[in-house]
């Protein structure tokens, strides 16, 4: 490793390459965008640079005879329980750099996911399951401030009573937001069409509205952060809802950073700063202090839009989330947001990412038991966020009192995400969280907006398989039935927080 | 003769080219004795009749254009280029000897020369005739090739 | 666990009378036409509920109450005290029904008539919530001892047995009334309570239920935001509570009950607007969304009787078996229409119900469109 | 309509080619003293043996196939321009409507003494090509002098030294290939063919060719005398205007045509290497004897003469060297014409002696070479004939994965997107 720090030698990855399938056709080395992958003219050879590989695996996806594997470096530390080679690689980067650990995409820690240890219910003889290839099966879900009783005027049809506008959600499945700059337009473009087609919704995130995606109106959630970025009365207008951000389950507390070198004409123009400069997102939203003052933005919003926009308010799920929730919903929320500790992101430091917050389920289930304590569930609609796999996982969410769930991860995987972790590079060899033009037409939103589709195809097949089993014809009639979910393998502390019963009883 | 042309052409949409080179290898595997796209390459030292061309953002996939007045046609001494009532050109690699004069006309750099060994002859894209479809258009990951009707 | 109770698993027989001009009929017809349907049950549950019983002390609420020891009277009679005047109490008369004992031992059972008294409501609380929180407040509290029903001029009888059993027991025979309903249980895993037979009531409001709500989560979860305390191991009771909730507290139409508990499917729904129902589209819309979790799913057939009429209704598919039928001014509701035949053998109409759809059977002078809540 | 075409090569097919696209009924005539439709570039493999039918350009099919009336063996000698009628050597009359000379180039013979001696040869025909091949073999011929190294020249020496035989050429300038090639390029095809056995003599000329009826050997202006079983003179060829001259066409270098390629006599066409053509590049009208120019101008011609206009996008210098192993291409000019010019050269494959070499004016293309890697040089080919900027890519043009992405996005807009590719699709920008 000449001209290299003596650490740089411990790599991770590696690139095999079987020579006598390399047929010379330089794919890989186009296709990587990290520079770990070369063709040396003189020996009429493909070569490697195992040190810079970050196991996307585009070389291995795209070589057209299968000749790359990438695979974990067997070169290793020590066996540790303790020093893992993560945690001696972190030492080295930090005495090398001096920096924080920048990472991006959710949680890789081991902590507990629950879902795993929650177990559907199924009908046996005393009830039918329902066939939903044969009969009706609804995921139809409403987001937005509801009411406790509606009021009929005499003639026994008519209802006196109005509540706020909904979004009307073909299965309880929305994009969750990740905004133009983090993520590129291609990736935004194919969610937009793929909400539009299947009658779910996207969120812009905090880097503002695109022009070229304001056809998708209807089908948008605009968000409002700390940066305001891009945020005008057109921007608030052009949307089904909008949503304060507050806090991101990747990143409790901090704020975001889009680094000025990725500040391109059409980022510059669509978040309404100069080209090249930093977007810096504060931590905190400088005017909001308080629960007061949220209340008060959530109102100056909704007095800008004339009381015809859902005011969303989304937040990481931190140790009280369930009283922040409920300071929320008085504060005047249509819908709360809460992103667990497995939620994922663009840009954070390692330490954030993997150590704050606490799981989306338990924050779920204590969030939707206080606002029912506190009388107000009805009122207020609930997203979970934060590391949702399959249509499993959002069943379970909902039997635990969620109303729909943000999936954001999900998307970029069927973008064709590999989770490498390179995010905050910029370099996204899958044309996904990156602006390079070179790079991001890899992401074709035309074929990407398909498998959104398919993909939301799939999982409402799977939810209505799943509620058929129950003998359930309406998602409606899950929402919050616990008693519909067994654990296995949790205490009984864990089982009291989640409000379910262990298997056997 | 001057009948109305029906071709289907291979049209490149490089605002979706991902150059990753599919389109040549598949190419190259479709012609080939093998059907191997290793094999194709090495064993019969076959090349592909589409061409990625990369420059930064840009890259496009290219083929034979089959021109509507195609100058290797116009070049080529041997009559091993011929074009048929619907306008596809046709390179015959029996009769080609080999003068490169296609090569030196051809806008696109669409026609190759083959000099390996024994094999001195022009080869170019013959919208895979036996296959039906082309494979390039078949095997491209990022529909940056499609098949359609002569514009 | 913050849940302390699952939806009972069940297969059951129901049968309703109901005469809409008002006149008596006996508790024989109810006692044969249940019996009919024996078959339907395993001994292990059933019961009767009766209106316009009371003729003499219609205008007090009558408490039919359980108790598993004559020692909780005391308690039940101060828990009493404190928000009614007691005007008459006494035990309600049984028989002995020698294959009863087999099966369980009888509770005793009380009934109390009772006035409530002005000071005991809590600031904006009704007569008839004090008479629920009472209720709820004898089942919570008062170690076994609970209430079976409470409304005026009605009563439940009930307990673990067939329903000739506990016909007999209770002399059902030696009733009368205008509304009758019963039930014959068939339950899978709950054992042998009295309390747990059917019907359940809350006020004057009974119901008998054959099924499973498999929303039972959802609805008891929802009603408990609204302060019912679902303590009786079953899902016939959310539904009352649901009921109670969507009827009374609520004041939602008939209709728009009934659309809530068995809400239209959403293509349904479209297809009242592309017909041009628009209102009915808007309503129907607007109360899945706001009550979306008050819709009771899975196999069920229901009857709901009150001091004003009987509405039997079906779940969304149609899961269980549901008869209706009409002879002059007398409605039929039953799970078999042989129950229905045995008392009534040429009705003028039999009918099977469409899924979801009630049957809404009220006395003549109540018009459906009019205000008609109970109490 | 009647269609006359005397000629029977590259012009004349693509003046059939051409007339068919726009009328598919009008009687069609050609005339040739050749018995066949072969391809003239191809006649030096005739020395090695290869098939005749292999030298075909387009067999009797495609007459039949175009409807067209073959007079072969006939020479047209005069052309009554008020009758409209040709005449040809049997006697016989053949009118016309429209009439194409396509009476090609004759071979280029300087007065030496001698040249008339039996064993001197031209080789621009099937037909002397293969009495040469027979002289060869009847008269054991070991050794043969070649004036010029030109490509008719180098191609018949190489093939030459393919069959065995010694090969001398003769060559007044100091290098081959002097008006294809810059110097570089005349020295790596000079070694190549000296690698083959072929010896040079260059700064000379042939004074006399010796022999009493045959040919023995030759005399240099140097004095030194060279054996020589045989002479091939490959100087050059001029355009062949004997017959249009009958007519009363204006002929300068040679027959004199407009941008549709009719002469300046009403009805009557001309085109291939009878003819002076606008050089594209410096925009001077003289012959440019190749053969793609040939059929292009046939083609137009015949679009023109079928009654649809077509004007003709001129003539560029095209030469590639098919029988060396090593291809060699190059168009337009090759060496910078002026100051103004700018020369890029590519040498990053100098090891294998190969290189590429771009003469640039004005941000236009004019000319390249291309030795060794020839792959899409069709593309310079276009962009010199287009007259496409490239002062943005001007290094870029000699890199071997120049391309079109190096062309403007305009470019691909309208020849990828949009399809434009017919004829006159192609002119300058």
């Amino acid at each position: 490793m000449l001209f290299k720090k003596p650490q740089v030698a411990f790599y991770p990855f590696m690139v095999l390459r079987d020579d006598y399938k390399c047929v010379r056709c330089k794919s890989c080395v186009d296709q990587c965008s990290f520079d770990a992958t070369y063709y040396d003219e003189d020996l009429n050879m493909i070569m490697n640079h195992h040190e810079n590989c970050v196991n996307c695996k585009r070389c291995e996806a795209f070589c057209p005879t299968d000749a790359i594997k990438v695979v974990r470096n067997p070169s290793t530390f020590h066996p540790d329980a303790n020093w893992t080679p993560e945690a001696i690689r972190d030492i080295h980067v930090q005495m090398l750099t001096g920096a924080v650990i920048l990472t991006s995409t959710g949680n890789d820690k081991p902590i507990k996911n629950y879902f795993d240890h929650l177990l559907l219910d199924a009908c046996q003889v005393t009830n039918p399951p329902i066939d939903p290839l044969r009969e009706p099966m609804e995921l139809k879900t409403f987001i937005g401030r509801k009411t406790d009783q509606l009021q009929f005027d005499s003639d026994g049809v008519s209802i006196k009573t109005t509540i706020g506008k909904q979004l009307e959600l073909e299965i309880p499945v929305l994009f969750s937001a990740m905004s133009y700059g983090s993520i590129n337009l291609n990736l935004q473009k194919a969610m937009a069409i793929a909400c539009r087609e299947f009658g779910t919704y996207w969120n812009t995130g905090e880097g503002g509205l695109h022009k070229s995606l304001r056809e998708f109106k209807d089908h948008t959630i605009v968000q409002v952060a700390s940066g305001r970025f891009g945020v005008d009365l057109e921007y608030l207008e052009t949307s089904a809802a909008i949503e304060i951000k507050i806090g991101q389950g990747a990143k409790p507390g901090i704020g975001g950073h889009l680094p000025g070198e990725k500040v391109n004409e059409g980022i510059a123009e669509t978040r309404m700063i100069p080209v090249g400069s930093d977007a810096i997102s504060p931590a905190p939203h400088h005017d909001i202090y308080s629960i007061e003052d949220l209340r008060q933005l959530i109102y100056a919003l909704k007095e800008a839009t004339n009381y015809e926009k859902p005011v969303f308010v989304k937040i990481a799920a931190v140790h009280n989330v369930a009283a922040i929730a409920c300071g929320i919903a008085h504060a005047g929320a249509d819908a709360i947001a809460i992103d667990g500790v497995r939620g994922g992101t663009g840009a954070t430091p390692k330490s954030l990412r993997d150590h704050v917050g606490i799981p989306i389920e338990m924050a779920i289930a204590a969030v939707d038991d206080r606002l029912r304590k506190e009388g107000l569930r009805n009122e207020v609609s609930l997203i979970a966020a934060g590391g949702f796999r399959s249509a499993v996982d959002v069943l379970k969410a909902i039997a635990l009192g969620a109303d729909a769930v943000y999936i954001g991860t999900v998307a970029k995987l069927a973008a064709g995400c590999t989770q490498c972790q390179q995010c905050h590079t910029g370099r996204c060899a899958w044309g996904i969280t990156t602006n390079d033009p070179k790079l991001a037409k890899r992401l074709n939103p035309e074929i990407v907006a398909e498998n959104l589709y398919n993909l939301l195809r799939a999982w409402a097949h799977d939810i209505k398989e799943l509620l058929g089993a129950m003998g359930i014809n309406a998602i409606e009639s899950i929402r919050g039935n616990r008693l519909r979910l067994r654990s296995w393998g949790l205490t009984e502390q864990e089982n009291k927080i989640l409000g379910v019963l262990p298997a056997g009883m | 003769m001057s009948k109305k042309r029906k071709l289907m052409k291979v049209y490149p949409i490089e605002e979706n080219c991902i150059s990753c080179r599919y389109c040549e290898v598949a190419c190259t595997m479709v012609h080939s004795e093998s059907k191997d796209p290793v094999k194709a390459y090495k064993l019969e030292n076959l090349l592909p009749r589409a061409t990625v061309e990369v420059k930064e953002a840009v890259s496009l996939s290219l083929m034979c254009r089959h021109c509507k007045h195609p100058f290797c046609f116009d070049a080529c001494i041997s009559g091993a280029i011929m074009v048929d009532e619907n306008g596809k050109v046709n390179l015959d690699e029996e009769k080609c000897v080999g003068c490169w004069n296609c090569v030196l006309v051809c806008p696109f750099g669409a026609a190759h020369p083959m000099i390996k060994e024994e094999k001195r002859h022009s080869f170019k894209c013959d919208l895979c005739g036996d296959r039906g479809f082309p494979a390039c258009v078949e095997a491209c990951p990022n529909r940056a090739l499609i098949y359609d009707f002569e514009r | 666990m913050a849940c302390g109770c699952y939806s009972e698993m069940a297969g059951c027989g129901l049968a309703g009378i109901v005469n809409r001009d008002g006149k008596k009929i006996s508790g024989k017809f109810i006692y044969d036409s249940i019996t009919a349907m024996k078959e339907r049950g395993n001994g292990m549950g059933a019961g009767y509920a009766a209106y316009g019983i009371y003729p003499e002390l219609a205008e007090y609420y009558a408490f039919h109450v359980m108790l598993d020891d004559l020692d909780c009277e005391s308690e039940v009679n101060a828990v009493l005290n404190k928000s009614f005047k007691i005007v008459k109490s006494e035990m309600i008369p049984t028989k002995e029904v020698p294959s009863l004992y087999k099966k369980t031992k009888p509770p005793y059972f009380y009934r109390y008539f009772v006035e409530p008294r002005d000071d005991a409501r809590l600031p904006m609380e009704s007569e008839e919530d004090l008479v629920v929180r009472t209720v709820m407040t004898i089942n919570e509290k008062v170690k076994g001892a609970y209430v079976i029903s409470s409304g005026k001029n009605m009563g439940a009888f009930k307990g673990v047995g067939h329903p000739d059993e506990i016909g007999d027991f209770f002399e059902i025979k030696e009733y009368e009334g205008y509304i009758w309903l019963a039930h014959t249980r068939f339950p899978t895993n709950t054992p042998g309570w009295w309390g747990g037979a059917h019907p359940f009531t809350l006020l004057d409001w009974a119901i008998v239920h054959n099924g499973e709500i498999t929303s039972y989560g959802t609805n008891k979860r929802y009603v408990e935001m609204f302060g019912y305390r679902c303590t009786l191991l079953t899902d016939t009771e959310v539904a009352a509570y649901l009921f109670d909730l969507l009827f009374r507290k609520h004041r939602l139409p008939i209709r728009a009950v009934f659309m809530a508990m068995a809400a239209p499917f959403w293509k349904d729904v479209e297809h009242y607007r592309e017909v041009g129902l628009e209102k009915i589209y808007e309503m129907a819309k607007m109360i899945r969304t706001v009550y979306a979790p008050a819709m009771l799913n899975g196999p069920f057939a229901m009857l709901f009787a009150f001091k004003d009429g009987v509405i039997g209704f079906n779940d969304r598919i149609k899961l269980r078996p549901f008869v209706a039928a009409e002879k002059g001014d007398t409605v039929y509701m039953a799970s078999e229409e042989s129950a229905i035949r045995v008392i009534c053998e040429n009705p003028d109409r039999v009918w099977m119900p469409k899924a979801g759809e009630p049957v809404i059977a009220l006395l003549n002078h109540c018009k459906e469109e009019d205000v008609c809540y109970p109490a | 309509m009647r269609y006359v075409i005397v000629g029977n090569s590259a012009a004349a097919v693509g003046c059939i080619t051409g007339i068919r696209k726009v009328d598919p009924d009008g009687e069609i005539v050609v005339i040739s003293y050749e018995d066949r439709c072969y391809s003239k570039p191809m006649i030096a493999d005739v020395l090695v043996d290869v098939p005749e039918e292999k030298l075909l350009y387009r067999d009797s099919s495609f007459f039949e196939k175009n409807g067209v009336e073959t007079i072969l063996g006939h020479k047209a000698v005069s052309i009554n321009r008020k009758n409209k009628v040709v005449a040809l050597d049997s006697n016989e009359l053949v009118p016309y409507d429209k009439l194409l000379i396509a009476t090609g180039g004759k071979p280029f013979v300087p007065p030496i003494n001698g040249s008339d001696k039996k064993g001197v040869f031209t080789f621009t025909e099937l037909h002397s090509a293969v009495s040469f091949k027979n002289y060869l073999k009847e008269n054991g011929a070991e050794e043969v002098v070649v004036i010029g190294s030109g490509f008719i020249g180098l191609e018949v020496a190489y093939f030459l030294r393919e069959i065995g035989i010694k090969v001398k050429v003769v060559e007044l300038l100091d290098r081959v290939l002097a008006r294809a090639l810059d110097r570089r390029g005349s020295k790596i095809v000079e070694n190549m063919m000296r690698e083959k056995g072929v010896e040079f003599i260059f700064n000379d000329t042939i004074e006399e060719i010796m022999g009493d009826e045959k040919v023995s050997s030759v005399r240099l202006k140097s004095g030194s005398v060279l054996r020589a079983d045989a002479v091939v003179v490959a100087i050059g060829v001029r355009p062949n205007t004997e017959l249009a001259q009958t007519a009363g066409v204006e002929v300068n270098k040679g027959i004199s045509v407009s941008d549709t390629m009719e002469t300046s006599v009403p009805d009557i066409f001309a085109a291939g290497d009878c003819i002076e053509c606008t050089d594209i590049v410096d925009g001077q009208k003289k012959p440019i004897p190749l053969f793609p120019l040939a059929f292009e101008q046939g083609f137009i011609a015949g679009l023109n003469m079928a009654g649809k206009k077509m004007e003709y996008l001129g003539g560029l210098v095209l030469n590639s060297l098919k029988f060396l192993p090593v291809p060699v291409l190059n168009a337009g000019v090759v060496e910078p014409v002026d100051d103004s010019c700018e020369v890029f050269v590519n040498d990053k494959f100098e090891k294998k002696g190969f290189y590429r070499k771009a003469i640039v004016r004005d941000g236009k293309l004019i000319g390249f070479i291309a030795i060794g890697e020839i792959d899409r040089t069709g593309i310079l080919t276009n962009l010199i004939r287009q007259k496409i900027d490239v002062s943005n890519v001007k290094e870029r043009l000699v890199e071997l994965d120049f391309g079109l992405v190096d062309l403007p996005q305009w470019w691909r807009e309208e020849k990828l997107k949009r399809d434009k590719t017919a004829y006159k699709d192609w002119r300058a920008v």
